[in-house]
């Protein structure tokens, strides 16, 4: 935002400068966040697809990429029906709270070294409270709508976002306590220098597993399989959103996957070094005069998104109980043990940058899992005939 | 600090009516809950039938002894096969006919074959109830191969009338045998031991089915629980072994019984198990048959099909042992017209739906879903 | 304490495992069949449409008794005895003269029930799928027709050499049964034409 | 244990003329008078010769032909233990059958009970909740029986095509398709 704050004129009054500055990146993102959606509902749809070893869309548009483009101008032009009974006024704000509190945390995502919106020096803390705000949002939906699935989901979501905050919260506790300042963009400058430097393979056993239950929480934060249960098809129809449609239905969609983007890449920038190359020392890391930061961390945000994707097309959904149960029993104790260990480990100045092996186990560990994907694709021929008749052939 | 006055149990949150159904995307047809919920726990649940009701019996009692057979096939319309060979056995005691043991071996491929595809619909969808899509769509695309032989013998891929008084509509095609010896084959190679891993054994699916919907076997016997239902709580009784019809006696095959390794014997995660692993004895059952096929000479399927269908004035109750459960035909005869006198049926899921009140008793509502897919009911069944 | 360990353990294992099998299955042959492109060829013994050959047809009634649903509607007199003698493929001779045969096939169960006890063979049921109409009465199909022309030579009798056989049913790719054309409908979806005697 | 044996047992317990016996059907029956069919059910149940632990099917016939003109409410048992089965029949009159229910020694009798009641009229006192099943709450009349009229209107709808309509049909007027129009199913009605 001070990039193109030094490009107004002096002469201007400030409060017009800083509005002006201010104004330019949040297009940008607003533009970029809306586009998202799109990409990933096709993506969603064709990944689905072809794990269900069907096709996905393929009629609107070559293979089927305008599809999304199509569902949004009809959910533009839908009518947006109220049902009766409905409270007006908390029916139309649920909506914008939801998609507020996706895109807002956007602001502190550092895309490179100076293309970050605003770098506030308590990102983080920024982060956890504008992603909460969204909760908000999803009761105020569901106690609108007058409808009683619509309430059990609502209350679902509620106690669901604010129990997966806390583990996450400790989580965050060890990075920061590792990288010592709240700012994203330090953290990320922290992790220079190549894959083995990220903060996912400092002090190995221990980081992976807080990467995992930092993930485990994001997916509740967002609602994703497996912890979808505020819009459970199956028993709340479709929870929260059961009553919306048309532009708001879209509204509640968009939000939904703004989310996903927002917590993979606050996961890619804490965990997998943010807008740094894998390589070390910069190689791939501009070519010529661009940078390829920007790149780097939507790649890395793209393919959590993929994982997430991944996950709800494979595991069934949890009870509620079940829920609070993992938040409370598993994951916080686990992360209250973690941000202990760390603790300790740092005050040791023996391990105070890690321990020795964390070097060479990252890219061991790449290696590793990289080759089992590429390993289990090749042994994926299912048998080519597809009816009974060229069977008996 | 002065106390208001009030204890705390005046504060308890009265009762909700919530009305799950008719239109409802997982009870599996069309059929209304009425659960009075306190909160998420289910104090007691109501179920509603007969909005699915066709009047299978008025009907029956309209059409000729051939003519019902496409009505038995509309019953329970995603294992139609079990529902005609139900009835035809039954007409066939009245008419004392014995069929030709080539027609009972295809008769007995066909009703395993049917067995497998009804209990891939039953645990795909059980599993998208849970949550988990993907494994729906994996046995229906194997499900798909198994309509495909059926379309490819009698012509129909959903509702067959092929079982017919005394014989079958069509015999096999050519190539019939070595077509479904591979897609058993792969059957048991790919889709089977996927499933198992997909689905039964993942922690959540297990954790979620484990210790709910528990059905102590008096209880079960007393609502005449029969089939995956009644052997998910322990005793192996099945028809096929126990009183075994048109040639199930010379195929061996294990009883399959819920072992109740996740959780307390007789829970959801039980009945599921035990429809997993019955397709996988139905395989064997096709195999063996197909051996005896191989064997026998190709007797004509019409031999015995009676041109008039007349039987004496007598009554009949016969069971057969459907995917769901066990289907009786209660066949009244009354000797002059060619209409059958009254046919009455026993359909397993109506049975299996009269139990759900007592186990729904104190569930959550996600369970309610959870049982009502284990009990794997079918809305057709269940009104006639 | 250790089966706190072990459901987590397991938890954790059993995700991978069920992630190993999806992975597996982005890259597996797909099932999807694109329909108006690619059309799947039915077997010949599908229950797809009811067609009658109303040349063959001597009115017997013995499929609409047959039907369970009583989809099939016949109206026949008597031919007066002096008309020249007309004969039916498989040589029955054909004494009534079919006025009205319906099938209404909104109404049809496609059980198959009705092509059994035909004598002549001349209703079956054809792969041909693809008829759906935008108003439902235009499932009654009128197969009773005025300019039929029989044969007015029994095939089967045993002196003179079989006449070719008329040939009226228009051409069509052959299908199952006695290798009869399949049919587009003769004037499917019109009211019934006033039946001449 | 054969089906002779049974019944002996059971008219043993019940005194002899309370069980008539039929033989030489196919599946050999006892009749039961109406009044001791809930201890006759208590009997079979409890008794450890018999254990019939299991009813099968209970169903009702209707014989209005037949002198005299009767309802029977046919029970089929088993007993897993012995694995043997039997059937037992109750003769109630056509006007207001009523017979006591079963439901407290077989569960799955509710629901049969429930149907019996919707279908032909049969009231089992002592049911918990004895109201229609399968047809609507509001539905009059009891249709499995044999003379049994399908009513011309179910609240305004049309339930069977008139004779006119249909000819008007056949016709090829277009009947139009409203809430209280029927489009009759082109159908010859035969009078």
């Amino acid at each position: 935002m001070d990039l193109f704050f030094r490009l107004f004129p002096e002469a201007w009054p400030d409060w017009l400068r800083v509005a002006l500055s201010a104004a330019i990146p949040a297009v940008l993102l607003l533009t970029f966040m809306a586009v998202g959606p799109i990409v990933y509902v096709y993506a969603e749809r064709k990944i689905a697809g072809f794990m269900q070893d069907r096709l996905g869309p393929t009629r609107v548009g070559p293979y089927g990429l305008l599809q999304t483009v199509a569902d949004a101008i009809k959910l533009m032009f839908k009518e947006a029906i109220y049902p009766t009974g409905v409270d007006k006024k908390l029916f139309l704000i649920a909506p914008c709270l939801v998609v507020l509190g996706a895109f807002l945390a956007m602001v502190v995502i550092p895309f490179g070294g100076k293309a970050q919106v605003a770098d506030l020096n308590v990102g983080l803390f920024y982060v956890i409270a504008v992603s909460s705000l969204s909760t908000v949002g999803l009761i105020m939906a569901g106690w609108a709508s007058n409808n009683k699935y619509a309430l059990f989901g609502a209350m679902r979501s509620a106690a669901q976002i604010v129990s997966y905050e806390i583990p996450a919260v400790m989580i965050l506790l060890g990075i920061v306590m590792i990288v010592g300042s709240l700012s994203l963009q330090d953290i990320v400058l922290y992790q220079e220098g190549g894959l083995t430097h990220w903060l996912l393979f400092r002090y190995f056993p221990i980081m992976p597993i807080a990467f995992v239950i930092f993930f485990t929480a994001g997916l509740a934060e967002c609602n994703r399989t497996p912890f979808d249960i505020p819009e459970a098809e199956s028993e709340l129809v479709a929870g929260f959103h059961t009553e919306y449609s048309g532009f708001f239905f879209a509204m509640f969609f968009m939000a939904e996957y703004t989310e996903m983007f927002v917590i993979s890449s606050v996961a890619s920038v804490l965990f997998l070094g943010g807008y740094w190359s894998p390589l070390p020392n910069h190689i791939l890391q501009h070519i010529g005069p661009i940078g390829l930061g920007p790149l780097w961390l939507i790649a890395k945000a793209w393919f959590l998104v993929f994982v997430m994707m991944w996950l709800r097309w494979t595991l069934p959904r949890l009870r509620v109980d079940q829920l609070m149960y993992v938040a409370w029993k598993v994951l916080l104790p686990i992360s209250m043990v973690l941000v202990v260990l760390v603790g300790g480990l740092l005050m040791i100045p023996a391990t105070r940058n890690g321990f020795p092996w964390d070097r060479w186990v990252g890219w061991i560990f790449t290696l590793v899992i990289f080759g089992a994907l590429i390993a289990w694709m090749a042994g994926a021929r299912l048998s080519k005939k597809r009816r009974v008749q060229d069977l008996a052939a | 600090m002065a106390s208001y006055g009030w204890r705390v149990d005046d504060l308890d949150t009265d009762e909700m009516i919530l009305n799950m159904g008719p239109q409802h995307p997982s009870t599996h047809g069309v059929l209304r809950l009425e659960l009075r919920t306190d909160g998420e726990v289910v104090r007691a649940a109501r179920p509603h039938i007969g909005y699915l009701h066709r009047c299978f019996e008025k009907h029956a009692e309209n059409v000729d002894y051939p003519g019902v057979i496409p009505y038995t096939d509309r019953m329970d319309y995603v294992a139609s096969m079990g529902n005609s060979l139900g009835y035809a056995l039954a007409v066939e005691t009245l008419l004392k006919i014995e069929v030709s043991p080539y027609v009972q071996t295809i008769r007995v491929i066909m009703a395993e074959l049917q067995r497998i595809a009804s209990h891939c619909v039953a645990v795909g969808t059980y599993g998208m109830d849970i949550g988990a899509f993907t494994p729906f769509l994996h046995l229906l695309r194997d499900r798909e191969k198994i309509l495909d032989m059926f379309e490819w013998t009698c012509g129909a891929r959903l509702l067959y009338n092929y079982n017919w008084v005394g014989g079958l509509s069509h015999d096999l095609p050519e190539g019939f045998v070595k077509a479904c010896r591979q897609f058993l084959r792969e059957f048991e190679a790919i889709t089977y031991p996927e499933l198992i891993d997909l689905l039964l054994k993942n922690k959540i699916f297990v954790k979620r089915t484990a210790n709910i919907g528990v059905c102590p076997v008096e209880v079960a016997v007393s609502y005449d629980l029969t089939g995956p239902n009644l052997r998910g709580s322990g005793p192996p009784r099945d028809l096929r072994k126990d009183a075994p019809y048109s040639g199930y006696e010379n195929y061996e095959f294990q009883v399959c019984v819920g072992k109740g390794e996740f959780g307390p014997l007789g829970s959801c995660f039980d009945r599921n198990w035990v429809r997993t692993v019955e397709m996988a004895e139905s395989a064997k059952i096709v195999h063996q048959a197909l051996d005896r096929l191989e064997k026998m000479e190709r007797a004509d399927v019409h031999e015995k099909v009676p041109k008039r269908v007349k039987p004496p004035k007598s009554e009949v109750y016969s069971r057969s042992e459907a995917p769901r459960g066990q289907l009786g035909y209660f066949i009244v005869a009354d000797g002059t017209g060619v209409n059958p006198y009254r046919v009455k049926v026993k359909s397993p899921c109506f049975t299996a739906m009269s139990v759900f009140h007592v186990l729904s008793r104190g569930m959550y509502i996600a369970d309610i879903i959870a049982l009502i897919g284990s009990l794997d009911v079918v809305l057709g069944e269940i009104d006639r | 304490m250790i089966q706190w360990f072990k459901d987590v353990w397991e938890g954790f294992w059993t995700v991978l495992v069920g992630m190993k099998i999806t992975w597996r299955h982005l890259f597996t042959q797909k099932v999807t069949l694109q329909y108006p492109e690619e059309k799947w060829q039915l077997p010949p013994k599908s229950r797809m449409r009811l067609f009658m050959k109303y040349e063959d047809c001597i009115g017997c009634g013995q499929c609409a008794r047959a039907c369970p649903v009583q989809c099939i509607y016949i109206k026949a007199d008597k031919r007066d005895p002096k008309a020249t003698p007309i004969f039916a493929a498989n040589g029955q001779p054909i004494k009534l003269d079919v006025t009205v045969f319906d099938i209404d096939m909104s109404l049809c169960c496609y059980c198959n029930l009705c092509t059994y006890p035909c004598p002549t063979d001349c209703i079956y049921m054809t792969p041909e799928y693809e008829f759906a109409t935008t108003d439902l009465t235009n499932h009654l199909y009128h197969f009773a027709k005025t300019g039929a022309k029989f044969l007015t030579v029994n095939p089967k009798a045993p002196a003179k050499p079989a006449a070719p056989p008329a040939g009226a049913a228009p051409a069509a790719p052959a299908t199952p049964k006695p290798a009869p054309p399949t049919p587009a409908p003769p004037n499917g979806g019109t009211p019934p034409a006033p039946a001449g005697a | 244990m054969d089906a002779a044996r049974i019944h002996q047992r059971l008219s043993a317990h019940l005194g002899e003329g309370a069980v008539a016996f039929q033989a030489d059907a196919l599946q050999p029956w006892a009749v039961v008078a109406p009044e001791a069919i809930a201890d006759v059910a208590a009997f079979c149940k409890s008794d450890p010769e018999l254990s019939f632990d299991n009813l099968m099917c209970l169903s009702a016939v209707d014989y209005p032909k037949e002198t005299p003109p009767r309802l029977e409410l046919v029970y089929h048992l088993w007993s897993y233990t012995h694995s043997h089965g039997f059937v037992l029949k109750v003769h109630l009159p056509r006007e207001s059958p009523s017979v006591r229910t079963v439901e407290n020694v077989w569960g799955v009798a509710n629901w049969h009970e429930r149907e019996a009641y919707d279908m032909f009229g049969i009231t089992f006192t002592g049911h918990s909740d004895l109201r229609r099943i399968l047809l609507p709450d509001d539905w009059i009349g009891y249709p499995l029986r044999k003379d049994w009229v399908d009513p011309d209107f179910y609240n305004g709808l049309h339930v069977k095509p008139t004779p006119q309509m249909a000819e008007r049909s056949m016709a090829g007027e277009k009947m139009g398709v409203g809430p209280f129009d029927y489009t009759p199913p082109n159908r010859h009605v035969e009078d």
